[in-house]
């Protein structure tokens, strides 16, 4: 194995609340690797939106299928995907539209993906049928420009 | 298995001449927490013109629970009341001002400058 | 699933310093069961001495061999596995004699297992080769008995 | 990758008359803290009489940890030095006392307190 790329792996049942088992495991690795607070806080929501939406809409949370975390480590990044048993997000993030939301013309919901795009580096989201589907996310030790702002609509 | 919930405290306080109604929030804001959300401020929604969001013990915020605070604050605005909030930790007014809540309700940074901000 | 029996469980290359990532998992599972404090820091050294031993005699320190730890939690308790790939320890914990080790009548290491023992309700050795071996070990939310007191030779 | 190690930093100070040379760890100590803890030893070991190991900063201590402390004792011993050690985590006492060391070594709570012993 590559002293640069190690891969830690963490299985969990769909049952809401253990995302933060997730979220713990993978601050955990980010400390290791020398991460700050601040990044490591990013990662843990953007894991935990993953680990939600597999466990409700891949998983339909059904707790006998489970949801993988999977941990690569590079010197300078780290690789998480999140992987459950159903097809994936069809289409892609919708930007929330807060004013929408206020007048109700936009469920309440509906801000994970957007969170999980803002916090992370890189994030795609592959279906692989009937293997299932995974959030692919990356966060970096060092980004390029900073793309963690927040940004007000 | 006990799993930690959402806890929620009530209180009417004064901010100068000004009757509050102080929600206190504490442990985590998930889908689980309608009940402690949008039950607790149906509770109260007769009343106060005031209302003040603690979040100063929300270790965990997701976006469900996010949802459920915009819900709160869309009854909020039917009904003419003023919702403002404080003791979110750093990351959480982060993904507030990422959603955009804060063009909605004013995230202060302790009770002290929120009270004032009613007098203001 | 059964409601009182979820299992998670943590994959990591035997690679010394990963083993803070199986004591982070574990403590954020126990937190979730409503272990108190001093009983997470119990089952950390525990874990991390279990997980040390997997990488080190189990694993001969092979980074492509893996340390799997297995959580299983049911109401009332935790039990947890860490799997290695060598043959188990043979025989059984022999209790260190700080008097021998100050006389260097005995070697100064040699207390992880020991430390097992005195810090979780109930511990195993099991050795299925040619599959592997794990140590089991068993921590109650309401232990029958405090078996956690410091012992003093 | 950077992996967080042991840091250890040495003073010189005085309890009460009598002098003692502090070692300040911080981080981790495991089995990659051979340098750290008997390296740092052997580098003062012609001088001091009295040694305080101040353990505040330790955050993580296993047993090949613990087995370096007690080479280091074994070798204070043979050199007619006292150690005394001050600021382990109650966790960390408790292992401590659990395989024996506590009868080698006197752990105080503090600082102050375990200056004070040196004139007691
Ligand atoms: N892992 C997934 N598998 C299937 N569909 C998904 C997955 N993640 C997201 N989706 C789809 O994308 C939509 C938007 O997700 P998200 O932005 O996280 O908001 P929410 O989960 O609150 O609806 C979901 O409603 C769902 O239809
Ligand atoms: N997982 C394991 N696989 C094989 N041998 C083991 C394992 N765990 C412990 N042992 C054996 O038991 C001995 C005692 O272990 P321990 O008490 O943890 O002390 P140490 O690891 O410091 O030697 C080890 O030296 C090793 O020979």
């Amino acid at each position: 194995m590559d002293e640069h790329r190690s891969s830690i792996e963490l299985r969990l049942p769909s049952r809401l609340g253990f995302e933060k088992v997730a979220m713990d495991t993978a601050a955990s690795v980010a400390h290791l690797m020398g991460f700050g607070p601040d990044r490591i806080e990013d990662l843990k929501t953007a894991i935990s939106e993953a680990c939600i939406n597999a466990m409700e809409h891949g998983n339909k949370l059904d707790e006998t299928l489970s949801v993988s975390i999977i941990l690569c480590m590079d010197a300078d990044s780290l690789e998480v995907r999140v992987v459950d048993t159903g097809d994936g997000p069809k289409g892609h993030t919708a930007r929330p539209d807060i004013d929408k939301k206020m007048h109700e013309e936009e469920a309440a919901r509906g801000m994970g993906m957007f969170l999980i795009e803002s916090l992370v580096d890189e994030v795609e989201w592959i279906s692989s049928p009937p293997l299932g589907s995974y959030a692919r996310m990356i966060i970096r030790l060092h980004p390029a420009s900073d793309s963690t702002q927040a940004q007000e609509s | 298995m006990q799993e930690k919930l959402t806890q929620v405290k009530m209180e009417e306080v004064r901010c100068g001449e000004m009757p509050v109604t102080v929600l206190r929030f504490a442990g985590d804001i998930t889908s689980a927490s309608r009940t402690a959300v949008l039950g607790t401020y149906e509770g109260i929604s007769g009343g106060p013109k005031h209302i003040l969001l603690d979040f100063t013990g929300v270790d965990y915020l997701n976006s469900s629970g996010i949802a459920l605070v915009i819900q709160m604050l869309i009854a909020a605005n039917k009904n003419g009341q003023v919702i403002r909030a404080f003791g979110l930790k750093p990351h959480f007014q982060k993904v507030f001002a990422m959603v955009g809540i804060t063009k909605y309700t004013t995230i202060h940074p302790d009770e002290e400058t929120a009270c004032a901000a009613y007098s203001g």
